[in-house]
Formats: C-alpha cells, structure tokens, sequence
C-alpha cells in the first residue's frame, strides 16, 4: 500500500485521472475545466494529458452541459460534469430532475445514464452570493439520483471513481472549504463498488463511524465532519463521549449505520450546512424516531443552515453550523 | 406556395418565406435549378427515387394515419389515456425518415408516429405510453430510435450530446456510408422557444455535431400559432448560432426527403449541424384531450384539408402512372389488418405488476428503493390486491 | 354572504377574476391560457374580459415566463404565472430558486417580487409522464417562497386573492385531482392578509383543523386532506377519533397548531402525495419531536409517495397514499 | 479594423465582420456615409457632440479605470473579497450609458463600473457586494440601475419583463421623450450560450419589447475563447429570432454611443428590440481570483494594450484640438480624490448586524424564520459574540 499526503482537491484529481486513464470512455465536460484547470484547479493538467476531446471546455450553459452529457452516456460515454459553483447547478435542474434522474427507468432498465455531477459546494471561503450553498436536499429528494459528499481525501478519492464507475448517475458535492485539508491517499485502493448491504465498503451507499463514542451520536457529511469531530474533541475535554458517523451519502442515507449508533448513545444531533428547514436533517430525525423510538432519550436536533438565503460573507460563519453550535445542541440534548 | 431553391441561404430578407418544394399541392413535379455550388440540388436529391419507392412513401403514410385513426379510436374507447395525433404530417415524418441511413439515430418527440412507424418500432410499443403502460415502451438500440420525450426540448439536447459521442466514435467523415452517423431531434414550433433548443444550437455549433435539427412547424402549440413564438421565420433560427437552416415544404414528402438527405450528407460528412423547418400542419387536435374548435377557424382548417399530404403523394402517383388500383386495394387490406392487430394487441395489454414501480429506479441497490419495496410487497400481502382499493 | 357552490378550479378562476377586477397591475401569464383558457380551463373567459395584455400567452418557454413575470413585478406588476403541470416547473427553478426567492432579500428588501406561480400538481388523474408530480419540497426548501395549496374552494378562492396580494412571491399548487370537487364559496369574503400570529384567519401561513378528533392526528395539504378526510370517517365507525389538521401552508409550516393537536392525540400521522424521503412529512416529524417529545405516544409516521418517479397511470392508485395506507399507519401509531 | 455601415444588414455574409466604427485606433474621424434608409447614420448621430461632450466620456472613461485600479488595490489589501474590473471596457460602457434617457433602466451583469458610475451609483455602494457586505448595494429606483446579477443570463430576462411592463404603461411611443422609456440588458459573450438569453430574445420579440441587448464581447469569459461559445459573429445571434444585430467596434466610445443611441430611438419609438455585439476586450484578468496567464497570450493582451479605448478618445481630443492641459491636471486630481474617498469609504463599511441575515427574507411575517431569528439572538445574546468563535 503506497500511500500520499494530499489535499481533498487533489485526492479528486486523482480520482478523476485513475478514472480517465482506465476507462477511454470516461470524459470531463465543464466551464473553463481545460487550459485553465477550472477554478479550483480540480482539473488542472488533464487537458493537457488526455486531450480537448477527453476533457471538454464547454459554453457557458449547465442545461446544455448536463443535457449534451446524457446524450453522450446514451452513445456509450461516462462524463464527468464540473459545475463551476453550487449556486449554478440551478439552470441545470430540469436536465437532473426530468431526464438524467429518469432516464434508467423510463426506459425500463434498457438505457443507462452514469453521469457524474460534480459540484463544489458548500461555504466558509468568503465568497459572494451562489458561492457557498449546499442543495443536496434538492437533489436527494428525487429518486434516481444518488447524491454523495466525501470528506476526507482518501474518501474523496475512491468515492470519485465509484461514482464513475456507477451506472447510476450521481450528484458529487465536493466541500469546497475543505478542498485543501490534507490526509493521507491509498493510490492503489481497489474502485469500491456498490453493494446491497450495508456493512461493506461501499461508500457511495454506507456510512462511516469516524470517531467512536458512548453518549451522543454527531452526524455530518461532506465540510462538517470536520466540525462534528472537532466538537467531538471538545466535548472529551468535557467528558462528554461523541461518536462521529460520517454519512458520505444522503441519498441512499445509510439509516441502519446511524440508528445503530443512536441506540447505543441515545441522543443524535445532525450537522450540515445546508438549511435545517426540510433538510437531510429532518429525513434522519424521522426515521430514527421510526427505528429507535425507544432509545431516544431526546429529539434527534439539528444543527444547520437557517431558513434565509446564505448571507454575505462578512456573516457566513454566523449562517455556518459553528462547533459552539454543535456544542449547544449538544448541552440541549444530553439535558433532556 | 412559390417555390425557391437555395432557401436557406443567408442573403434572402425576412420577408420572403422561401420555401423548398418539389411536387405542388396538385401533384405536379417543380423542376428547380440545380444549387449554384457544387452540392446537387434537391430535385437532384430524388431523381433515383423510382415507383416502388415513391409507392413506399406513399404507403408508409397511409399506415401512419390508420395508426392514428386507430390510436384516436381505442382512445375514445378508453383503451388509451391519451393520443396525440401526426396526422397531416406524415410527409414531413415518412419523408426525412426514408432519407436516414440504418446507424442514424432519431430523437423524437410524442407526435413523430411515421417516422418510428419507418424505422420499424411496432405498433403496440408505440402505445404503451399512451395507455399508461410504461413510460418509455421500446428499446432505442433495436431501431435506433430513442423514447418519446414529454418535457419540451429536452430531447434536443440529449440528440446533440450523442452527435458528439458519435464524433468521438470516429463514426464522421469515413466517407464509409454503412459507418457515417448522423443523428436526428425532432421537435415543433412551440419548441424553439425552450432554452434547451438554443442552447443544443450553441454546443451543435461549436463542436460541428453531427445533428439535423427537425422542426415540425405545424403552426400550432396547442392553441398558440406560432407567431407567439418567433416573429422570424423558424428556418432562420440556428444561422444567428452558426447553424444553417432550410425552409422544406413539410407536405411534400420528395422534398422533405431531399432536405433531409442534403443535411445528413452534410453530417455524415463531419460538416456539421443543420436547422430545417418543415412548414405543415397540424390537421387534428393536439391531443385527444384538446378541442381546436376554441382557438382555431374552420376555415383554417378546410384549407389545409385540401393540402393534405397523402393527397399530393397519391396525385403525383397517378400523375406519373404509378397509382395501380390492386395495390391500393392490397394497401387498404393492409392498413385494415394492421388495424386490427393494433386494436387487439393494446387490448391485450395487461396491467404492469404493481411492484414493477420499484423496478429499475436504480441500477444498483439502493436502500431507500430497497425498504420502501419490501415495506410495499409485505403491505400488498397483507392487505390483498391494493389495487382494489378505491382512493 | 352570498356563497355559491362550486367547484375547486372555479374558485380559482374566481380568485383570479376577483384579483384582475380590483387590481389593474395584476396580470396572467403562461401557456395556453388565452383562448384556450388553460388545459384545465381555470381562466376561462378571462382573456375575453380582460384583455390579451392582462391575460398573456406566452411562449412556450417556462423560465422565460417566471423571468419576465419577476421583470413585471420590478416595474409594478403583480403578474400571476400558470405552469401547464407540475412536472414543467423545472425548466423555470433556476430563475424561481436564485433569483424570485432572493431578489428582496439581495436588495435589502428595497424590490419586491410579487409573483404567484400556478401549478396544477400531484396524481390521480390518469396521465403520462410529468403530469402528476408534488415538488413542494423542492420549493420549500428555499427561503424567500411562500408555498401554499389550498383543499377547499373556500381556500383557494381566499389563498388565490391573499397570494396575489402577497409581497412575497408564493408557489400556488393546486391539486388538479380535486379540481372538480364542489364546495361553497363566500364570494365576498375580504382578502386574507398574512399575519404575525397563528390563530389568525391568515391561510397563507396557518394550518386548519378540518375535523376534530382525540386519538390521532392526521396531518395532510392539498389532495390529501380529502384522503385524511375520509381516513378519519373510516376510523370513527371503528370508534377511534382522529383530528385531521390541513396544513395549507409547506412554508411557513404551522407547527404550533399541530403541535397542539398532537399534544393532545400523542399520535401524528402525515400524508401527503410527494415522495416521503426528505418531504414535507419528514420536517414536521423532526419538529414535532422536538416540540412534543413527551407527549407523542409513537414516532410521527408518514404515508407519502415512494421513492421511485412517479409511476404510470395503471399503477399509480398503489403509488399516492390511500384510505387504506392511511389506516395502516394509524394502526401502526395506535399499536405502538 | 474595417469600418462598415449599415452592419447589421442581413445581406452580410457571416464571414465579414461588419463593424461601426467612428474612430480609429489612432484617433482620426471615419465619416460614413448616411444609411441608406431614412434614419441618420451613425456619424450624423455623434455630430451634435461638441468638446465638452467629448471631454463629458473621456472624465467618466478615466474614472472608470481609476476606480477599477483602486478596487483591484482595495482586494489586494484585504478590503474587498473579490473585484472584477472593467478595464479595456470603458468605451463600451461609458458611451452607451451617455445616450441613455434619464428613465431608461439598465440591468448591468457585474462588470459595469462605467455604465454605475455614468448613472451616478455611488462608487462605494457598487463594491458593498464585493466585499461580502451587501448582496446588493443601492436601490435601484434611485438612478434606474438595477442591482448586479451574479447568475449568469438571468437578469436578461428581468430586462425584457421590465420592458414588457413599460409597453403596459403606455411609455413607449408617445414622442414624449421624457416619458418613452427604454430598457437596456448588459450582459458577456459568454452570457450568450445560457438558455435565459435565447429565451429573452424570444420574448422581446414577440412582443416587440422596447429593450437592447448590450453584449459586451469582451472575448473571453473567465478562460474560454468566444469561438467556444458561438461559431457566428454573436451580432447575428438575435436575427433568427426577429431582432436586428448590429457589431460595434467596443473601443470606440462615439460609435458604442451612436449604435446605443439607434437602439434606443428603435426602443423609445415601440420598435422593439435590439441586439448590439460591442467587440472589445478584457484587458485585466476576469476576477482578482482570476490567472490569465494560464489561457492566452502575453501577445493578444499587448495588441489590445494598444488599443486602449481611453487613448483612443485621448488622441481624438488632441487630433481635434479640444486637448488642455490644465483640464487635464484637474481630471487627474479628479481621480486622485476619487480613489481616496473610495478608500477611506470602503473602510469605514463596518460589518453589518449578525441578525441582518434574518432581515427581508420574506416582505410578511414568516414563521420559520420569526423562530430561527429568536432562537439565534438567544443563543447570540446567551454566548456572547458568536462571531468571534472560529469554526
Ligand atoms: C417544458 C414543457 N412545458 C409545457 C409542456 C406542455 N405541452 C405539451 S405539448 C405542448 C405544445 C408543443 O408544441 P410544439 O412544440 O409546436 O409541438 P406540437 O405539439 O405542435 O407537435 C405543450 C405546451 C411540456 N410538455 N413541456
Ligand atoms: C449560471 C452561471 N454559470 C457559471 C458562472 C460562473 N461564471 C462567472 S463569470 C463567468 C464567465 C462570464 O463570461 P462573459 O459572459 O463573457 O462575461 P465577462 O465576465 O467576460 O464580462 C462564469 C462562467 C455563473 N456566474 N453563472
Ligand atoms: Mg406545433
Ligand atoms: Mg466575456
């Protein structure tokens, strides 16, 4: 096992060129992905290495971006679509919602659509408006989709070629904030492949316990596992025992993994950045109310976005789910 | 309807509405002079279309209405859910679709009836979604026709991506007729107006997809004529893009069938998209839930009766010696039995199973589709047939 | 008060009626909604009464019609948009979800927007693809949109003129499967206003107790409150009490009202037509958890649509929640 | 650069590039000949501005770029989060908004720091959003500016909507021109592939809005050339929806103003809509988070230093002797000040209320939000400032 410290973005380049070097029909389509490298530089060299026609410079439209890469899935092809920013998916929306999640089973099985969504999303970097939103409880709600978020770079690396190497499409929320927090990178790990049982290392469809504890059950996907973790280390200063699961996807949510938890520490607070108010929050506290009735000795609460458009950045760490609210949630929790 | 050929071309005003046309309403052929460049002209286009192709049209067409008549009646029968009638074009949909090479892939709409019936989709497949059977119906690899698409315009876009995958095929340019692939999206009037047509212009464009954008004007989105949506002339759309567009006369079957022919040439070739408005009319409702009579004259109407295109097609026949009068009677028997067939083969339809809606919602396992599944097959057990169960 | 019977589509074109009477800058817009009157005929009649530029055909277009419907409003407007059916909303979400849902808030509340945007939505009704769906969720989601569907005529003839007196722009979803259900209507009820307070008569932002009860509390929106309704007949002849809540309202949703419900039944049963997973029914179980906890008997459970695309009209009476699903899951409630 | 009247015509093949064209790179006049039809020629439009007109654009161009300078100073220190320039654009922004009426009412993208600044925007309200301290900024009704639109294309269709409500107020077409009104849609090359724009063509169209696409082909959008955007000259892009293109050649402020001032008298007379492509070029990087040197050539950027649309008007002003040298001394201290105030403005922005977030999410009372503001001043006020624990 070879492994490199890189940073999640990286770990994403990474993924993609595996990806590209072993499969010729696997091709990168997006705004100003090329030359440039794309904003971020997720995709900086590839052009270069495979090629205008493997990684696509497209015009400025995420409807025709989305809509041309089902066309090309349904030649044979696997894109891999960047959206420069969360707050433009949105043009995209109809492409998502009506066709590429559809597609499979419109056709009744008979065609496959494996396109990749990818999407920096999420906030913290300071950045104007439509530049730190996170939708995935916009896409999660429409089946079809699978709709994932990794949050270390070892995750980042093999979700990503999952995802390419699933026939179902997917929606890739990469936690832009998080793009240059390092960890350490399997190079060699084996592409994970999607199971139907939960328990196996499947981590476009199951979840992860990244810190284990006794008292209370913190869970957070994609930018604010790092923030439950943190609010995990506090809260052992406290003596207070957090488990941390890492869910990775929100849709399918991987329930069983997070009740199993909950009915071992009886209380669970939810962390994600997007607003709490119909969020994956709100999915997760209803059903572990269905599953561990019995355990829960308080609501399962959330921690998240308030029901307002993302603010300006001088008040986005206000917005942000902070470990101080993480911890609040906590102290109202665990005196219930 | 004046004739004039090179009708796409960039130096005509706007007002003239320039029209490609190679038999007149009355079936008379036009002669046009060749193109001024070195493409063949488009009477040229059919010169090797002999009787029994001609008779292969013509045939095609009166199947297609029969389909529709039959499709409109087992709606009225409560056999469909819904119809939505070709009837009026079927030369702008037997013609373009007699002109495609076998690897050609078409993108209709819900209304493109003559041309699945050309490429060979059956009858019943066709209907499936029209009965609320299925929301697709037949497998787009086996003709190389893809599904029906309801959402307007999307389909546009997924022509245009596959027109790239197949440039990156090599499948352009070999000059190899049994490997050059074009592809074909089929979509009306109303359409154009979608972001998702414009944007399919601008990546066609840019990347010389091989695509020949199909408009079906037939004047009417639902009870919108089409100058609610373009005040230009449809054929001159894409050339703002990059894209050249062709007015075709859309009930002149040659002429449709050599429009398309010269734009598939071009995409075979790897010179790029093209944009032809095929001028027609929608003769019946939009659907069988649509009543016409509350936006649209009788008048209009009647007008376009006497231009229906099975007429000019049979006039032409018979102006040419090729109407036989056993072949048409052999014809009618056929357009009968495959009435017939349609009547009991929708009929015999059963009803899906109740758990196939769980079927093929992903690829792979997914738990949510997993438990709501099992949740449902155990309540279904429980409960009997829950489909008994009046809401 | 002079009521007249009639039915739920006509109460609306009776709202609208009343709203392009009493206000000149009210104006209609979308497909087919001129001569034709709409595929579902709701403005019939108002393009010969008010005129081709009140009563607008548009192109065929739907985020054209939301962007100049929010440029109309920028110039004084209150434009009332018509989306054909639920399913062709999508088309128009970008403009809907980063530009109607935002613009007062980016303008530090110096613009405001008030667009309705009509959708015909849910099932029952036999049709094809696109047709039948529920995206309230996907609209509820957002900060900045009101999202409302009225169950009774009285309702929508009081929620149409309140919602297009709205300031705030309000996804209208009327359930087409009950279009031709008939009830009275006071037509000269006074406008509704939108109110600080629940238990004000404000049906853009509180919920109605459609039926009183004491066992259970079934919580339903739109066309499922005649399903509640019914549910609750069924259970009275088997002598169990069910109060049935219609919300009206996804956003804001009325929790106060039906955690009062709740405190008293400790039983909570949500139904509606979109798909369970991340729906309505999952934020106001986490709500009332969190505002209930001690009284509720047994998790707040949910019949809703399943996680697949909406099926075809053969099978879609297995797909929307029925009497009978409603039964069950109450039975499940009760026996907890 | 050719100069060519008369640009939009359709009879132009799309290999010319047709552009207007009063002034030469080098200053000296281009006397076109009057169209043919019986509006004024372009040169006949700029012939009523005198030195103090001309003296009018160029303070406004030098100041436009002053104020880009200080910003890009103002990111560099930490002030602003992210700033993109106009720089190279001055012309095609500064000449246009000086043809604009007092009611017309512009919708910018957010690189129109000449058009804000020729309206009267206070220059340091137009950096509130980029400093992370306002997704707006200004009120709108105040200079008739609309707010920026970070979505690309979509304010494009507000224009049209905002011009389709002043046809129903009756301010168009009245000869008053105090009271016609015109609408003005600013937007990038690359704005031009997004479903929103095609959508807005559409509509302005058929309802002959009284609006003026102003796209300012600055050649790139962020690292993609224009050739990936379109495969025709962008000016042509609105004909195949019924509105006449024009290309201007955007470093030439008296043509910019000439061809906006056409565009509006088309607009102000109920003519309807306009496409104007301003040909011009990005001379910085596309944001300060932006690298060109990553996608083009020191060569391209040099040939365009060349070709500064401010030098241009500096030569004209010399050429025709309305050059002083004092004048000159006061504008530069003009911007001296400029640059001051908008430092010291910039930084005495404090940071706005923490629960200013919670403010105008809705115009009415909305539940969840009424909760979320109590529950956080609580938690506000319970630990102290939450802003000041780091994440
Ligand atoms: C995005 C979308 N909006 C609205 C509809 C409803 N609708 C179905 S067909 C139709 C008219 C289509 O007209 P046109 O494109 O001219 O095709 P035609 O039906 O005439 O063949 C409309 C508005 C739809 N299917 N999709
Ligand atoms: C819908 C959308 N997609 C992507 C972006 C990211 N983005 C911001 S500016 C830009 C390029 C715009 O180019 P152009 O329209 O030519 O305007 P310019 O910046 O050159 O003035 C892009 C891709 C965006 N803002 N909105
Ligand atoms: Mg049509
Ligand atoms: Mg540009």
């Amino acid at each position: 096992m070879s492994t490199e410290t890189m940073p999640l973005a990286k770990a994403i380049t990474a993924g993609l060129r595996a990806a590209l070097d072993a499969d010729d029909t696997v091709l990168l389509m997006g705004e100003d992905i090329g030359r440039l490298g794309g904003v971020f530089r997720v995709t900086d060299g590839l052009q270069k290495d495979f090629g205008e026609h493997r990684v696509v410079d497209t015009p400025l439209a995420e409807s025709g971006i989305v809509g041309t890469a089902i066309g090309l899935a349904m030649r044979g092809y696997r894109p891999v679509c960047e959206i420069q920013f969360d707050g433009f998916v949105f043009p995209a929306y109809d492409q998502i919602t009506t066709q590429l999640a559809k597609l499979h089973n419109r056709s009744g099985g008979r065609i496959q659509v494996p396109v990749v969504i990818r999407i920096p999303y999420g906030g913290g970097i300071g950045a104007v408006e439509h530049h730190s939103e996170s939708p995935e409880a916009l896409f999660a709600h429409t089946a079809g989709l699978r709709v994932v978020s990794p949050a270390t770079p070892q995750d980042a690396y093999d979700m990503m070629r999952a995802a390419i190497a699933s026939p179902d499409p997917v929606i890739f929320l990469e936690p832009k904030g998080r793009y240059w927090s390092k960890g350490e990178v399997d190079l060699e790990a084996p592409v994970p492949t999607i199971a139907a049982d939960a328990g196996t290392p499947d981590p476009l469809g199951t979840a992860r316990v990244a810190r284990a504890g006794t008292d209370v059950t913190l869970v957070a996907y994609g930018p604010t596992v790092a923030t439950a973790l943190s609010a995990a280390e506090a809260l052992a200063e406290e003596g207070t025992s957090a488990e941390v699961v890492d869910l990775r996807s929100v849709s399918p949510l991987d329930v069983p993994t997070v009740a199993d938890s909950v009915r071992r520490t009886g209380r669970c607070v939810v962390v994600h950045e997007a607003p709490s108010f119909l969020g994956a929050g709100a999915e997760l506290a209803a059903r572990l109310a269905e599953e561990c009735f019995y355990h829960l000795e308080a609501p399962v609460l959330r921690v998240g976005g308030f029901h307002a458009p993302y603010p300006v950045a001088k008040l986005e760490h206000e917005y942000l789910p902070s470990v101080d609210r993480v911890l609040d949630a906590v102290d109202r929790a665990m005196s219930h | 309807m004046p004739h004039q050929a090179n009708a796409g071309s960039v130096g005509e005003s706007a007002d003239v509405t320039p029209l490609v046309q190679l038999v007149t309403p009355t079936g008379e052929r036009v002669h046009e002079p060749d193109n001024a460049g070195d493409r063949p002209g488009y009477a040229a286009r059919v010169a090797h279309l002999g009787a029994d192709d001609l008779r292969a049209m013509y045939r095609d067409m009166v199947l297609t209405r029969r389909f529709d008549d039959e499709a409109t009646a087992l709606q009225r029968h409560g056999e469909l859910a819904l119809y939505a009638q070709s009837t009026g074009q079927e030369a702008a949909q037997v013609g373009p679709a007699h002109a495609l090479a076998p690897q050609d892939m078409v993108f209709p709409s819900y209304r493109e009836h003559g041309i699945l019936h050309v490429r060979g989709v059956d009858p019943v497949d066709r209907l499936r979604l029209y009965r609320g059977q299925d929301h697709g119906g037949w497998d787009p690899a086996e003709h190389n026709v893809s599904l029906y698409t309801l959402v307007i315009g999307s389909h546009v876009l997924h022509a245009t991506g596959y027109a790239m995958g197949v440039q990156r095929d090599g499948a352009v340019g070999t000059g190899d007729p049994a490997r050059d692939t074009a592809v074909v999206a089929c979509f009306g009037d109303g359409a154009t107006s979608q972001g998702d047509v414009s944007e399919a212009l601008v990546f066609a464009a840019v990347n010389d997809a091989p695509v020949v954008f199909w408009c079906q004007n037939n004047q009417w989105a639902i009870s919108e004529p089409t100058t609610r949506q373009s005040s230009a002339p449809l054929y001159r759309r894409g050339e703002g893009f990059g894209v050249p567009g062709v007015r075709v006369d859309g009930n002149d079957v040659l002429a449709c069938y050599a429009v398309m022919a010269e734009a598939l040439e071009r995409a075979h070739a790897g010179h790029g998209p093209t944009f032809v408005e095929a001028y027609t009319y929608r003769m019946g409702a939009h659907t069988t839930s649509d009543d016409p009579t509350r936006y649209r004259e009788r008048a209009e109407e009647e007008y376009w009766r006497r231009r229906d295109p099975i007429e000019r097609l049979a006039a032409l026949l018979r102006a040419e010696g090729h109407w036989d009068e056993q072949w048409a009677a052999d014809l009618a028997a056929e357009a009968d039995a495959l009435g017939e067939s349609l009547r009991a083969g929708v009929r015999a339809l059963g009803a899906p199973e109740t758990t196939s809606m769980f079927d093929h919602v992903y690829a792979t396992p997914h738990a949510q589709v997993t438990a709501e599944r099992e949740w449902f097959e155990t309540y279904e057990s429980e409960t009997g047939d829950a489909a008994e169960v009046a809401r």
